[in-house]
């Protein structure tokens, strides 16, 4: 057996201290390799840095609302001319009736205390948010004593009066602006140096629906964030099983087929589907063929389901794969079924890459926007979304309309009023916490999961 | 017992998104100030929106389109098909459009003619079409600051491109002889007017598939771009644009109406009338949209930036009396 | 409905433990000498309760509706429906007063009997449930008064029925299972080919869905093709549409930039992230990693409009300055390199994430086994661990391939909106999906070449990428290795 | 090759607990379904097992004897069907337990391996703590009645195999986190705690020390008053100290199977002779 | 525990390939940088290796010997720093090669492997094929100057690990797919591939049979003429024919550390001696 001994003969005795020139090159291009992958941990993470600051930037003064407080007088004979106090008269009076009536007290009142101002009744009513009338008139029609009385009100100043003390309207642009007087800004800062106009944190910005153009102080995210939740809650309760369900059987169980092909290239071809597809799939499928209603976050749900599933499934295929052979046959030796050897002891060393699945398809689809215009979640929604719907043809839960946080995004930044790009932002924040959350969750569980072996 | 499906108790709307700015004031004054749920509105574009509209009649289907044009035949052939043969149209208004610069830049009076120059594919130069030589648009007119030639128009999906290109590009074609020399140059009139609306493919003319915020975004990058917008949009941005005047006109809500402003285009939208008297508030909503307190010229439309039709009372009158197209 | 499920579950609950129960007593308490774990005779028993119980009631929900509605409809006056455009929405009508009567009766506005003989002379119907905030569309008339009248007398039987026979149901299903539970039964085959029937059920959903995907398209593609010819869209080197009519429509250049793009995003994200997966896989510390991981991955999360504008406002104009004009490459702001790199960026997450896992799954003999032969650690990953993690790296790039193919916003806002056959990368273009998007959601006449041609568009990408995902599969086949 | 007469002596059929006919095995053979006859002729296919005809009897212990390579533990897969598992791998022939076709399509291959359990040649602990990776087996076939039961099973399977002092402090701990002996008789913990009819160990005994090995032999020894063990094994000694039967394989083949003493005294093919002897590897 | 001064007994320190002085080696330690003091205090702690001294010498083989889960594999994974690589797995103490500090943070461990090879107790080939599992070493270390060069070192490498008759046909084919004993011989083949100075051979012929373990074994003997060799077995025969040096361990400690001869005739230390007698484990 012994062949002839014809190795290379030993090599020169070398230090280990002194490496030679092989060593030296492949240690330069270990150092290189290595500083390769610092630098794409260090690219990902300046890109996060740079577009977080810049939303950040952009966004933060989006929680911040400024408002004006004086004494309001509730004048009956504008707001209930007959003076019965009856909700459904009172209701006569519109939003259109209410201005008047703010601006008046408003009038008055810098003229109380002095303050002077040199602008006509129009001019300072235009100060006043377009909401505030709304505001005030679902207050009185709640409770219609307070038709006569005085009350101290806080009410929300316009967009631009309030980009003014963000830095986004300056005098000088205001004296170009349309939609904001150099005197209007004048009285405001006179009134803020008063304390009688605060920039103060803004729970509304969270909990207020959507507002139409021209009222961008009064626009919240309450129906997005509810309509997102929904979304999610369907996609997670959904995708995750769907898709975890599907790789398990197509990793373990499914014999090596033209069908198991199939379905294997038709997932991974579901992932390059535009996501409008899937709009337009859901259009076709959910809303004219199973009749659940428009807008619903039902649909939205179910669509994105849909369309994070491919992410999901490609994502935990690979890591059951990954799985070594040795630790399935262990289990089946010691008389395992096969279902139990996968869900004992595969799934488990899989989770770490099924998690990662799920979170880079939630972020997915938490984002998305294409397909939700085609089953008309890009929209304009100001009721907010009961989790069950009380007026459904069909299938109740989670069937109200509603919208989301990319779909408010979108639509914001759409918006002329320069003052929506503040907001888009601020969305895009609420967006991120909503999905560091999610993915907070997620990566506790990954963490504990991952192990070597 | 809750558990009885109940129907859809709110209006559904969608269609246009420059439509949508409007309709979104409407529907939230409306939900304000009527007992009736506030409208949904989705944009999406008329394209969508008629479709979804023209899908058929039933509870599952929008009660409203909104529009940036008029319906076309074979719209309402498909509509018919699937049975939406009563609808009702209803125009609220004009869009105007208008150019406008970078604040901080020189000052610009166009005439269509300019625009043509300065933006068409080729020129007929002495009986031969050579490709636009234009450079800056002192090229195109002396008097015309001497800046380069950067235009941001509207993408071959908007409404707006269809007005721009007849209402601007071919009227210029005509107004500088252009199209009269192509036609000389023995093309017919059909291929010479698609030649003058061939726009330069060369980075001059830059079209734009987002909205007018992505044009605004991009007038501001450039510093040397004239973007086209709507004159709602323009007038919310006063503070950064400066707007272009058309044949000496200053585009404003008064010339608009008055026709002095050549470029403008009505908004629509579409009622089915099979849903009146179905669908909860649709005749309010419709009824309160048109209403001079909101559509008229000192209504919150106008005040955004809508130019109101000079004949609301006649549209009035339809929406009231639920008259039909064509009747 | 909540209720019915909750009994539903309470007997399938039930079923467990009796099940469990008998199982374990045919056993005479000694668990061993059962066939499965006595969990699984209980979950047999919950299945064969709950299982058909559930799927007749979901039948019976979606089926009820349709069968009233029709009964109703039937007994409708003929003449009356005459009269009205359409009977779908008198049904509306119907519903939403019978609905309205329900929430009458549950405030106590009427009482089921008095509903029952309402008529229309008392024609405060529409006021009375106005008050109560049910807003009806119009009047209420004779005709559906009565029809909604009916409606819930027929509702109310239905519901009673069904009660029946799912209750009855499961308490069928529940014995029948416990009285076949010995210790013999084979409850573990039993319950996991139930689980295997689910499996197998969430893995066609693909197909269906596929099927869904071409079946929403076909029609409108065949409408396509029936107004443009087909000659004109395949080979195509012009896209032009226009409201005039005469567009040329063309794919060649939306799928040239589709690739384009789509390659220049994968230049970008697949060595980045597949490097940062290495990193974080091999060289970073725990902590660095479990910092590192989940800050890239909310680069997947954020909105493809940040990315865009990220691209306009600031990528678009400095590679406009910096690259393309000193280097003569044309002074456009917006880029197939801007939306490619950009796009990159956002999907670095997809191949980082992916792929660290994949690597992490590698298992340490074998980093040992090349180490102990004097490999450096680069060497290692290189000959070693990526060839056995490639099947898992592959799946996360095709993954990131995908959704570039699919991104819209990057692209109309990075790379612009013209459709162009170039091949200079800082040239302006566009892609499939945008004008998917664009001309869906534009003004176009629906019915018309421009706007259908986004069917057209769809499906014609959706059998493109088809192709190469065979093809990948293929490839991927190949090299597929196990360790271990 | 035909002893199987031998195989036959000294006990009559029905006290068989498993018996293999004309076992044949091949690796890399492709779809199923392929006769035995075209894989065999087949260059690509790895023909593993040839015709091998074995009886595994009651209370006995049987060892599988023979050069690395030759197919022991392929045909040790073979009889609790473990080689299902592998991708390609293929096999005819019939193989009975108490006188059922375990190939049958209606047998439970579940079923099978619980009553055939396994040892496998390379340690292949659970990524789960030592205490989780014996108490697997029990808990799926339900053998314990409650917590401290299952603990007692834990216990004295990890005493039987001779491991026990090691780990009692740390039952806690990965069992991927043991030395490699101790990984080994980790793996004979876990399959004796489900307490299988039929043991099939494979190189049990290759990373332990003397006296651990003469701890398993000790246990090998007292499961064969319950039940049958098949193990594998490249000591001569070992064979001959724990087995009764001895089967020798060479090539694929089964070259002689009969009770160890005759193999080890007098084989009766000079191919065991010379391999028993050292001079063919 | 002194015995050291018989480490040295007939070498002068510079004939010494390694030296190992004071090795402590920790499992399960956290983070880096904590005293071997404190860390033996420390309940949660598993002192693997206690206070060892060892030498190996030039050309010579080294056995070590002791019952399962003493320290063996880990302490021979210290003289290549191959624990490095475990999480939560400390050393203290020095340890040599020619005289230089294996653990100074200036050297390269890289290097350091490349010098000192060693076969793992686990058989873990490469997921690829065993041509390639063979020539991965001297593709990295460039031991190879052309295609037909690195075929010849794969060849060699495989006869002399004793089985190239068993896999010639098909090396091509995956290591993976191999035996049990193949595959260690693979890895044997694979480790000597690369020539490295000292072989580190954790229980190279425990899936081996008989006259596989002989040619390995005169593998061993033909190594020694050039390199050290460091052998872990559990068969005292095997240390006897192979090692001129064994080293005993038990419980973490060297125990005894001299000439083969020596130990297995006369040991100085009871512990030895039982344990070669198979009187403790
Ligand atoms: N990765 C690890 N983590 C924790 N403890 C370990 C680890 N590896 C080994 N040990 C423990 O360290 C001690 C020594 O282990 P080592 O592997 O060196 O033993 P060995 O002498 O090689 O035994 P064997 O002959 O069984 O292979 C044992 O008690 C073992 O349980
Ligand atoms: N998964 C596999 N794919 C292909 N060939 C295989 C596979 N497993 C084993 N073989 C081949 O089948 C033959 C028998 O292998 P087996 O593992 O049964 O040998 P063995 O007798 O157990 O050897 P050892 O004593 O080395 O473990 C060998 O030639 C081996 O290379
Ligand atoms: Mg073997
Ligand atoms: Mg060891």
């Amino acid at each position: 057996m012994t062949d002839a001994v014809n190795t290379p003969a030993a090599t020169p005795e070398r230090s280990l201290f002194a490496a030679d020139a092989r060593t030296s090159r492949r240690n330069r291009s270990e150092k290189r390799f290595r500083a390769y992958g610092m630098a794409a941990v260090g690219i990902g993470i300046l890109a996060l840095i740079v577009l977080l600051i810049s939303i950040l930037g952009n966004g933060l003064s989006a929680f911040k609302q400024t408002y004006i407080s004086y004494p309001l007088e509730l004048t009956e004979e504008r707001l209930d001319p007959d003076g019965n106090r009856d909700p459904g008269e009172m209701a006569r009076v519109t939003t259109f009736g209410y201005l008047p009536v703010l601006a008046m007290s408003l009038e008055a009142w810098l003229e109380a205390e002095g303050i002077e101002h040199e602008m006509g009744g129009r001019e300072l009513a235009a100060m006043l948010s377009e909401e505030a009338p709304a505001q005030i008139r679902a207050m009185v029609l709640a409770n219609p004593d307070l038709i006569g009385q005085t009350i101290d009100v806080q009410i929300l100043l316009g967009g631009r009066i309030d980009g003014f003390f963000k830095g986004r309207v300056t005098m000088e642009t205001a004296e170009r602006d349309r939609n904001v007087s150099v005197n209007q800004l004048l009285l405001a800062q006179t009134l803020a140096e008063r304390g009688d106009v605060v920039t103060r944190f803004n729970w509304d910005f969270i909990t207020w629906p959507d507002a139409s153009g021209s009222r961008p102080e009064a626009a919240g995210l309450g129906v997005a964030i509810i309509g997102s939740l929904y979304m999610m809650i369907v996609v997670l309760v959904l995708a995750l099983p769907i898709g975890v369900a599907a790789s398990i059987y197509l990793e373990e169980f499914a014999p090596t087929n033209r069908l198991t092909d199939l379905i294997e290239v038709n997932i991974s071809n579901l992932a390059a589907v535009p996501s409008i597809v899937y709009g337009i799939l859901g259009l076709a499928v959910f809303i004219n063929f199973m009749e659940f209603n428009q807008s619903s976050p039902l649909v939205g749900g179910l669509v994105l389901t849909l369309m994070t599933l491919p992410t999901i499934i490609i994502a935990t295929r690979a890591s059951l794969r990954a799985v070594p052979p040795s630790i399935r046959q262990a289990a089946l030796g010691l008389g395992a079924s096969k279902m139990q050897s996968v869900f004992h002891h595969v799934l488990p060393l899989a989770m770490p890459g099924i998690l990662t699945g799920t979170i880079i398809g939630l972020a997915q689809a938490l984002g998305e926007t294409a397909p939700l215009l085609l089953i008309g979640m890009v929209a304009f929604v100001r009721e907010y979304p009961d989790l069950v719907s009380s007026h459904s043809n069909s299938f109740p839960l989670m069937g109200d309309g509603a919208t989301a946080l990319p779909v408010q995004v979108y639509s914001w930044t759409q918006r002329s009023d320069p003052a929506f790009v503040e907001r888009a932002s601020g969305a895009i924040i609420v967006l991120l916490i909503f999905l560091l959350i999610m993915n907070a969750i997620a990566i506790l569980l990954r963490r504990r999961f991952e192990r070597r072996w | 017992t809750g558990a009885q499906a109940q129907s859809r108790d709110n209006v559904q709307i969608a269609g246009s998104s420059t439509v949508l700015p409007y309709a979104t004031i409407v529907a939230e004054a409306f939900g304000e100030n009527f007992d009736f749920p506030t409208p949904v509105v989705e944009s999406g574009g008329s394209s969508t929106g008629l479709r979804r509209f023209c899908e058929g009649v039933g509870e599952n289907t929008t009660d409203i389109a909104n529009s940036s044009r008029s319906i076309r035949d074979s719209e309402i052939a498909t509509c018919a098909e699937n049975g939406v043969t009563d609808i009702i149209e209803v125009r609220f208004g004009y869009d105007g459009i208008v150019f406008a610069s970078d604040i901080n830049g020189p000052s610009f009076e166009f005439t269509q003619s300019d625009w043509h120059l300065a933006l068409a594919a080729e020129l007929p130069v002495d009986g031969e079409m050579v490709a636009n030589p234009n450079i800056n648009w002192s090229d195109v007119r002396a008097d015309l600051p001497d800046q380069p030639i950067a235009a941001f128009v509207p993408g071959t999906r908007h409404g707006t491109r269809e007005v721009f290109d007849e209402r601007v590009i071919l009227q210029g074609c005509e107004d500088n002889g252009s199209l009269a020399a192509m036609i000389d140059m023995g093309m017919d009139e059909d291929a010479a007017e698609e030649a003058c609306m061939e726009l330069r493919a060369d980075g001059v003319s830059v079209d734009i598939d987002g909205d007018y915020t992505e044009t605004l975004a991009r007038v501001a990058a450039d510093g040397n771009g004239i973007g086209v917008f709507g004159l709602a949009f323009y007038e919310n941005n006063t503070d950064t644009l400066q707007v272009a005047t058309m044949g000496g006109i200053v585009p404003t809500v008064d010339a608009i109406a008055s026709g002095e402003y050549p470029v403008s285009r009505p908004l629509y939208f579409y009622i089915k009338a099979a849903h009146l008297g179905v669908i909860p508030g649709l005749q309010e909503y419709a009824d309160f949209f048109v209403s001079d307190d909101i559509a008229g010229d000192w209504g919150p439309l106008a005040a955004y930036g809508l130019v109101s039709d000079p004949e609301l009372a006649e549209t009035q009158a339809i929406v009231a009396n639920g008259t039909l197209m064509g009747n | 409905m909540l209720w019915i499920l909750s009994v539903i579950a309470g007997l399938g609950l039930l079923g467990f433990l009796l099940g469990r129960g008998r199982a374990v007593a045919s056993a005479g308490g000694d668990v061993r000498l059962l066939h499965s774990l006595p969990t699984y005779y209980g979950l047999n028993v919950t299945l064969l309760t709950m299982v058909p119980a559930v799927l007749v009631l979901g039948i019976w929900l979606i089926i009820q509706p349709i069968v009233i509605n029709n009964a109703v409809t039937a007994s409708l006056p003929a003449d009356y429906l005459a009269q009205t455009d359409n009977p779908a929405l008198v049904m509306t009508e119907v519903r939403r007063l019978a609905s309205g009567f329900d929430v009458a009766v549950e405030r106590g506005l009427f009482t089921n009997p008095e509903v029952a003989t309402l008529d229309v002379t008392d024609d405060t119907i529409r006021d009375q449930l106005a008050g109560i905030g049910v807003a009806l569309g119009a009047d209420v008339s004779t005709e559906v008064l009565a029809a909604a009248q009916q409606f819930r007398v027929l509702a109310v039987t239905g519901r009673t029925w069904m009660l029946v026979v799912v209750f009855a149901l499961a308490v069928a299903g529940l014995g029948y299972a416990f009285l076949r539970t010995n210790k013999d039964q084979r409850a573990r085959n039993s319950v996991e080919r139930a689980i295997l029937g689910i499996l197998i059920a969430a893995s066609t959903l693909a197909i269906l869905t596929t099927v869904g995907i071409v079946l929403s398209m076909l029609w409108d593609t065949r409408n396509f093709f029936q107004l443009y010819p087909w000659q004109d869209f395949f080979f195509g080197l012009e896209w032009r549409p226009s409201f005039e009519g005469g567009s040329e429509l063309g794919l060649i250049p939306l799928l040239w930039g589709t690739m384009y793009i789509s390659f220049i995003a994968l230049l970008v994200a697949a060595p980045i992230g597949l490097f940062a997966a290495i990193y974080m896989a091999e060289y970073a510390s725990g902590r660095v990693r479990s910092v590192a991981k989940p800050l890239i991955e909310v680069l997947a999360g954020i909105p493809t409009i940040v990315y865009g504008l990220f691209a306009l406002i600031t990528v678009g104009p400095m590679l406009r300055d910096y690259f393309a004009q000193p280097l003569g490459l044309g002074d456009s702001s917006s880029s197939v390199m801007t939306a490619g790199i950009v796009m990159g960026i956002m999907l670095i997450p997809f191949v980082s994430s992916l792929s660290d896992d994949i690597i992490n799954a590698v298992p340490q003999s074998l980093r040992d086994g090349s180490y102990g032969l004097g490999a450096t650690r680069s060497e290692t990953i290189k000959q070693v661990i990526l060839p056995a993690a490639l099947p898992g790296i592959v799946g996360a790039v095709l993954l990131a391939a995908s959704r570039a193919i699919g991104e819209t916003m990057i692209v109309v806002l990075g790379a612009g909106a013209a459709a162009r056959l170039d091949l200079n990368p800082f040239e302006a273009m566009t892609t499939v999906t945008v004008k998917i998007v664009g001309q869906l959601t534009g003004d176009t006449d629906f019915s018309s070449p421009e706007a259908l041609v986004a069917f057209a568009l769809g499906l014609t990408l959706f059998v493109i990428t088809l192709c190469l995902n065979i093809v990948a599969l293929v490839v991927v086949r190949k090299y597929r290795e196990q360790y271990d | 090759m035909n002893h199987m007469s031998q195989a036959m002596t000294g006990v009559t059929v029905d006290q068989m607990k498993m018996q293999a006919r004309g076992v044949d095995v091949f690796y890399g053979a492709g779809a199923a379904g392929r006769s035995a006859a075209d894989m065999a002729a087949d260059k690509s296919v790895t023909h593993a097992i040839k015709a091998v005809d074995v009886d595994i009897a009651d209370n006995t212990v049987t060892a599988f004897i023979g050069p690395s390579g030759c197919g022991k533990s392929t045909f040790l897969r073979v009889l609790n069907r473990m080689n299902d598992t592998i991708d390609g791998c293929r096999m005819t022939g019939k193989v009975t337990l108490d006188g059922e076709d375990i190939n049958d399509p209606k047998v439970d291959p579940v079923q099978l391996r619980a009553k055939v359990g396994m040892v496998f040649q390379k340690p292949n602990p659970f990524p789960k703590s030592i205490f989780d990776n014996v108490a697997y087996g029990p808990r799926i076939h339900g053998l314990a009645s409650n917590k401290a039961d299952l603990a007692d099973i834990v216990e004295k399977s990890l005493r039987r195999a001779a491991i026990w002092d090691e780990v009692k402090d740390r039952l806690q701990a990965p069992g991927t986190g043991l030395s490699g002996g101790q990984q080994q008789r980790l793996c004979i913990a876990r399959a004796i705690a489900t307490s299988p009819e039929v043991l099939l160990m494979d190189e049990p005994c290759s990373a332990l020390d003397p006296i651990a090995t003469a701890q398993v032999e000790e246990l090998i020894d007292e499961l064969r008053t319950r039940f049958s063990v098949v193990i594998v094994t490249h000591s001569m000694q070992q064979a001959a100290r724990v087995s009764q039967k001895t089967a020798f394989f060479h090539l694929g083949s089964l070259v002689e199977f009969d009770d160890t003493t005759k193999i080890f005294t007098n084989p009766s093919d000079p191919r065991t002779e010379s391999y028993i002897t050292g001079r063919i590897g």
